[in-house]
């Protein structure tokens, strides 16, 4: 206990650094992957490679990414740019198909009533489409948010200190309550983050809730 | 630079005798398989019944939600280098870790699975006289099954992708070359290896992309 | 025959759906539950075969409380045709058809010819039961809701709005075939509707209901339209509105029978 | 300094920016360099735990870490795989040589931390073994150590061509003789394990560390790697005071109080003995 | 006047739902189509606001070919009640009604307090006007999507199965308010329908069609039922059926009009 007091500044300090590594990823990528999503579901053809491109993407193994962005980038190597770029490519390869699937899903028959209703193209998009895309998007936001947190860490591998750098520490200190408190760490402010994603999902998709009422 | 690297993965992979013997490509791709395999069964294992039976009965589905979330937020690096405190190297340490990251899409993809099964339909099995088990295994399962193959789907990929990190304390699959080309700076190692882990997990995904379409037209 | 004992159903989320609801069903006649959206005829129908349960009082079907059967076994001795069709979305028309044969341990072969024949009967195309059900329209798809409940041949029919989506020629047919399979095989049928029409068409016994599965009349149409109980029922049946107001009107040549608002309702013949 | 807005995190101005690389040891000598400049005036700040030496040697190459702690033998190793020099002085001038432009390196201690083959008691025992030229009589020997050991000079192919050591099963464990390598070799999964000369772990575990008669292993000097920009003479004469004082024991007991119970910071551990040397 | 002059329209998947259709529609009546499931209604009301495009052929609104304007100003001149209310479900009931007025440029609080109004016209209670239209049952979404068609004031109101799932007493209330509507607004209403006494109840002019959008017969409601056009038409309306052959009975002391199956179908008044 007397390590955790004395390094409670320290794991703040490493918490706020790793809070922001994952915050502007996922933003980046809800960003990038909404209007080409929307896109794609548009365009079945063109959209289907982007999609698949997108899956590519997120099949690169995060360490040798890491190591060679900055070489890509031009980048300095303890710059947290790299991680941020490489997070959010991986946000981006999620939430493009998250994207794509909810504005596919949507009921025709009420985009046909925003149709019919006299909305043009670009009214429908944002009045109609958007917030009902809106649940999935937020699920789809979730997820990533979460795994962005956890994949964080891995920057500690290449010298981007954060959460991460407890357990590469712990590890070579051979001092299990260090990672242990590193994955608390993690977890609570994954748990955190996913907390206040819910919450802007309530402020902002109120008619969600009522979901599964009326038979 | 990056161009050098480029063609010296090319070079790389191109070299037969990256393709034999116990560090060959086609040893080390076997391995990768089998951890995944291994990784996946256990852990299917553990999420299908759970999930199903969260996603039939309604019930603990907070707890679910709550242990998918959590456990996708518990960084594999964390948890291998605590295992590995803990038990040293071998199989034990990456198998949990990969395990701990294959669950929760299983978990999710069973019990959302059923839980998009239409209730009127659940509710017209019961009325025809169809019992738990028989609503289970002929109404919601076959239903649910586009979205519990999706969960396989991502799984696998994770799971084919991380298990790379294996590598990190000496348990081979194709994660040694990435490992090692890092470590000895040698990048066109590395970058080879890394393509040959993308072509598996996109021959992979085609396969299950494949299965979930047969699944859903069924 | 089928009784409710002073039956209530308060939901979970605290909605009473029926409040101390008591009548009896004769066997082997057609008793119609007419009321408006929410009146609680669905929940009512579905205590018989136990889809609901009472939260107090008792369903007896010849003298036995359903609650000492076991679900699953009542279930396949009853047929039901759902509100909206229910059919199991990853199995052939005629599979859906089959289902209960199926669960009654009837062989696959049979099944599918009594099926077939059970297509037959409610007027869909053989062509058809090769299909999955979203290739139906809805009409086509209570129809086979429609097979289904009368394919294993149970003497208790329950039948929630079963011609609500059909279109209006075929919903004739169906409401004659049912006229004439009740003449025939005497089955004990319990009907849902809110439509006062079909409620007098079909039904030996018809239970007007008001919200909370409140007995507004009971009584064979004739006795219902001579004497209404209140204005309610009045009204619902239509007496007060011109529509149930009848003359006779001489027009293009015939002798045409017109209600209060002008629209024609027939031609009157002899009586 | 380099410029300020090329690294967020990296050196700027007049503060000397310290880093480390991912393993206690150049952690605590990296706060020992810090500290001790700032003692005497330098301002200094750390930026330690940054990985592999690709990384911190890129971080000084573009200017991210102004100094770093590191070790005269793998550093050369590093700037020219086919070194061949082992001996301590023949280390320093091929390294000194081999150095990049902008970057020097500064005296080096005797304090020495390399790489050491360590068996278990038992299994020297029971194969007598003392010197790594035993090995050879070994079948089917099985060793484990960082993946680099595999290609480099010192590694496989050294203990092949100097002591005539074949046929080893190889383990790669990316820990730098970390936990994982000894718990490989305690466990008996390994008969030989490539751990730093000043683990701690050798003598808790009661390890058998072989000898080296043939100079396979190059000598390892700490030794500090500078960008020549901010190696102004009284930083060189701080971190020369900090080098004269520092021994190989002492090393190895560094690494013991940072593993000690009470779990201090590699910053408390370097005050402690920077106060006991009287050079803070 | 809207005129169709011979749309065709077949659809990708090779569906040929009309065929060389021609009518005018008159400014200022109600004309009703009427026929079964499928036979092209939805897509003849839906030429009309470009929702569909017809294959060949065209639609005129006052002489001006429809294809010619841009189909968003059409939509939004044009009230148009859909076949399943089409309520946009992440909208509240009240807001959902004021869309028309909000596109068209209204003021939040006006378009607001109109919506409210139009809400009142077809009876919903405005205790619902903040719900979410899921919170709705099927009949109630109905009433919100007349309300959104009546809102703006249009003078084409094009009404798809406006009134397929509300219970028969609003019903016959909604008919009344239409009808009421009608003789004060004298609007252009194109109103789809399967029912047949709803056609003959609030049609000027009736269309009754065949598969395919082929015209069966047009006329009043009692040119129809005097001189149907063939036996298609006779059965439709229902004149060879029992039901459209009344005669009177005396039954529990009242002269009760009864149809061939003996289904009591109203009280005998004076003509
Ligand atoms: N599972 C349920 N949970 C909560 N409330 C329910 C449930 N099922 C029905 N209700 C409510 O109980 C009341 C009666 O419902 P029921 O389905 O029996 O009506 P109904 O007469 O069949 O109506 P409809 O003609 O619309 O089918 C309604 O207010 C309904 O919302
Ligand atoms: N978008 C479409 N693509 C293909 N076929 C269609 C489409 N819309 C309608 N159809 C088909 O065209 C025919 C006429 O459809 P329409 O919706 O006009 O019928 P309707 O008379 O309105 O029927 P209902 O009373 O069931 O609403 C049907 O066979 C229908 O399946
Ligand atoms: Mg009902
Ligand atoms: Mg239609």
């Amino acid at each position: 206990m007397s390590w955790l007091d004395a390094n409670l500044g320290r794991i703040g300090d490493l918490a706020l650094t790793h809070l922001w590594l994952s915050v502007l990823p996922v933003v980046l990528g809800l960003l990038v992957a909404v209007p080409v999503g929307w896109w794609a579901q548009r365009h079945p053809r063109l959209g289907g490679v982007l999609l698949g491109s997108g899956s590519i993407l997120y099949t690169l193994p995060s360490l040798p990414l890491l190591t060679i962005i900055p070489v890509i980038l031009g980048t300095s190597i303890l710059d947290p740019l790299n991680v941020v770029v490489v997070l959010s490519l991986y946000a981006v390869a999620l939430l493009l198909r998250t994207a794509a699937d909810a504005f596919a899903q949507l009921p025709r028959e009420v985009v046909d009533a925003a149709d019919a209703t006299g909305h043009s193209t670009w009214q429908r998009a944002l009045r109609v489409e958007l917030p009902l895309a809106g649940p999935v998007l937020l699920a789809g936001v979730r997820v990533v948010s979460v795994s962005t947190v956890s994949l964080v860490t891995v920057g500690a591998l290449i010298g981007v200190s954060n959460l991460g750098s407890l357990f590469t520490e712990g590890f070579q200190r051979n001092y299990t309550f260090e990672i242990v408190t590193g994955l608390v760490a993690v977890v609570l402010l994954a748990l955190l983050l996913d907390g206040l994603w819910v919450l802007l999902g309530r402020l902002l998709l109120p008619w969600a809730r009522t979901e599964r009422s009326a038979a | 630079m990056s161009d050098n690297v480029f063609v010296g993965a090319g070079q790389w992979l191109t070299d037969s005798a990256h393709w034999s013997g116990t560090d060959g490509v086609p040893a080390r791709l076997l391995e990768h398989l089998g951890y995944t395999v291994l990784t996946v069964v256990i852990a299917a294992a553990i999420a299908l019944p759970l999930g199903l039976w969260i996603g039939h009965t309604g019930r603990l589905r907070g707890l679910a939600v709550a242990l998918t979330g959590s456990l996708r937020a518990l960084p594999t690096l964390g948890l291998l280098t605590l295992v590995v405190l803990w038990v040293g190297i071998g199989l034990t340490g990456p198998i949990l870790a990969l395990v701990v990251l294959s669950v929760p899409p299983l978990l999710a993809g069973a019990y959302a699975g059923l839980e998009s099964v239409d209730r009127h339909t659940i509710d017209a099995a019961r009325g025809l006289g169809f019992t738990e088990w028989q609503v289970l295994t002929r109404v919601e399962i076959p239903l649910a099954l586009p979205l519990i193959v999706g969960g396989f789907r991502s799984a696998v990929l994770q799971v084919v992708s991380t298990a790379t990190v294996a590598a990190y304390i000496g348990l081979g699959g194709l994660g040694t070359y990435l490992i090692e080309g890092v470590q000895i700076r040698d990048y066109p190692m590395t970058l080879a290896g890394s393509l040959v882990v993308v072509v598996l997990a996109l021959v992979l995904d085609a396969g299950f992309a494949l299965a979930q379409r047969s699944a859903a037209r069924s | 025959m089928i009784e409710f004992r002073s039956v209530s159903k308060t939901f979970a989320d605290g909605t009473t759906a029926v409040r101390d609801f008591s009548l009896v069903l004769p066997s082997r006649t057609t008793t119609v539950f007419v009321g408006s959206s929410g009146c609680g005829k669905t929940t009512l129908l579905r205590m018989v075969n136990r889809l609901v349960e009472p939260s107090s009082g008792q369903v007896l079907i010849d003298d036995v409380d359903v609650a000492t059967r076991n679900p699953v076994e009542l279930r396949r001795s009853i047929g039901y045709v759902m509100q909206h069709a229910g059919l199991l979305p990853h199995r052939r028309v005629v599979d859906n058809v089959a289902v209960p044969l199926r669960l009654a341990g009837v062989g696959r072969s049979e099944a599918t010819s009594r099926a077939l024949a059970a297509l037959e009967t409610v007027g869909l195309d053989p062509a058809l039961a090769r299909r999955y059900p979203r290739q139906l329209s809805g009409g086509q798809q209570q129809r086979v809701g429609v097979a289904r409940g009368l394919v294993a041949d149970p003497n208790i029919l329950l039948m929630d709005e079963p011609f609500g989506a059909v279109d209006p020629i075929v919903r004739d047919d169906l409401q004659q075939e049912l006229l004439r399979l009740q003449r025939e095989l005497d089955k004990t049928i319990v009907f849902v509707t809110h439509d006062i029409d079909e409620a007098f068409l079909l039904g030996d016994q018809v239970v007007i209901l008001r919200r909370g599965g409140e007995v507004a009349q009971v009584g064979t149409p004739a006795e219902i339209l001579a004497d209404p109980a209140d204005d309610f029922v009045r009204t619902f049946v239509g007496l007060d509105k011109a529509r149930r107001t009848l003359h006779v009107e001489e027009r293009a040549g015939a002798r045409i029978v017109v209600d209060g608002d002008g629209r024609p309702a027939g031609v009157l013949g002899p009586a | 300094g380099g410029d300020p807005t090329a690294a967020p995190s990296g050196g700027g101005g007049d503060t000397i920016v310290v880093g480390s690389a991912a393993f206690g040891e150049s952690e605590i000598l990296a706060e020992i360099y810090a500290q001790a400049l700032e003692a005497k005036g330098v301002s200094a700040k750390t930026h330690l735990d940054i990985g592999a030496r690709e990384a911190y040697v890129g971080a000084i190459k573009d200017g991210s870490i102004d100094l770093v702690p590191d070790y005269t033998g793998n550093l050369l190793l590093f700037l020219d795989p086919k070194a061949t020099a082992s001996a301590p002085d023949d280390v320093n001038a091929a390294l000194t040589a081999a150095l990049p432009k902008g970057l020097s390196v500064l005296t080096p201690s005797a304090a020495e931390d390399k790489d050491s083959l360590n068996v278990t008691a038992a299994f020297a025992a029971k194969h007598h073994v003392a010197s790594i030229a035993d090995l050879a009589n070994v079948d089917g020997l099985k060793l484990a150590a960082n993946p680099e050991f595999k290609t480099r000079a010192y590694g496989l192919p050294g203990l092949a061509k100097v002591y005539g050591v074949k046929d080893v099963a190889f383990t790669g464990i990316s820990d730098g003789g970390g936990p994982a390598t000894v718990k490989a070799l305690t466990s008996g999964r390994v008969d030989v394990a490539d751990i730093y000369s000043t683990t701690p772990a050798i003598t808790a575990n009661k390890l058998v560390t072989l000898e080296d008669p043939k100079h396979l292993i190059a000598a390892q000097n700490v030794v500090p790697l500078i960008r020549d920009e901010v190696a102004s003479a009284k930083v060189k004469e701080v971190l020369d005071a900090v080098s004269a004082k520092l021994t190989t024991e002492q090393l190895l007991k560094l690494n013991a109080d940072l593993a000690g119970d009470s779990h201090p910071s590699p910053a408390d551990v370097a005050k402690a003995w920077l106060k006991a040397n009287d050079l803070a």
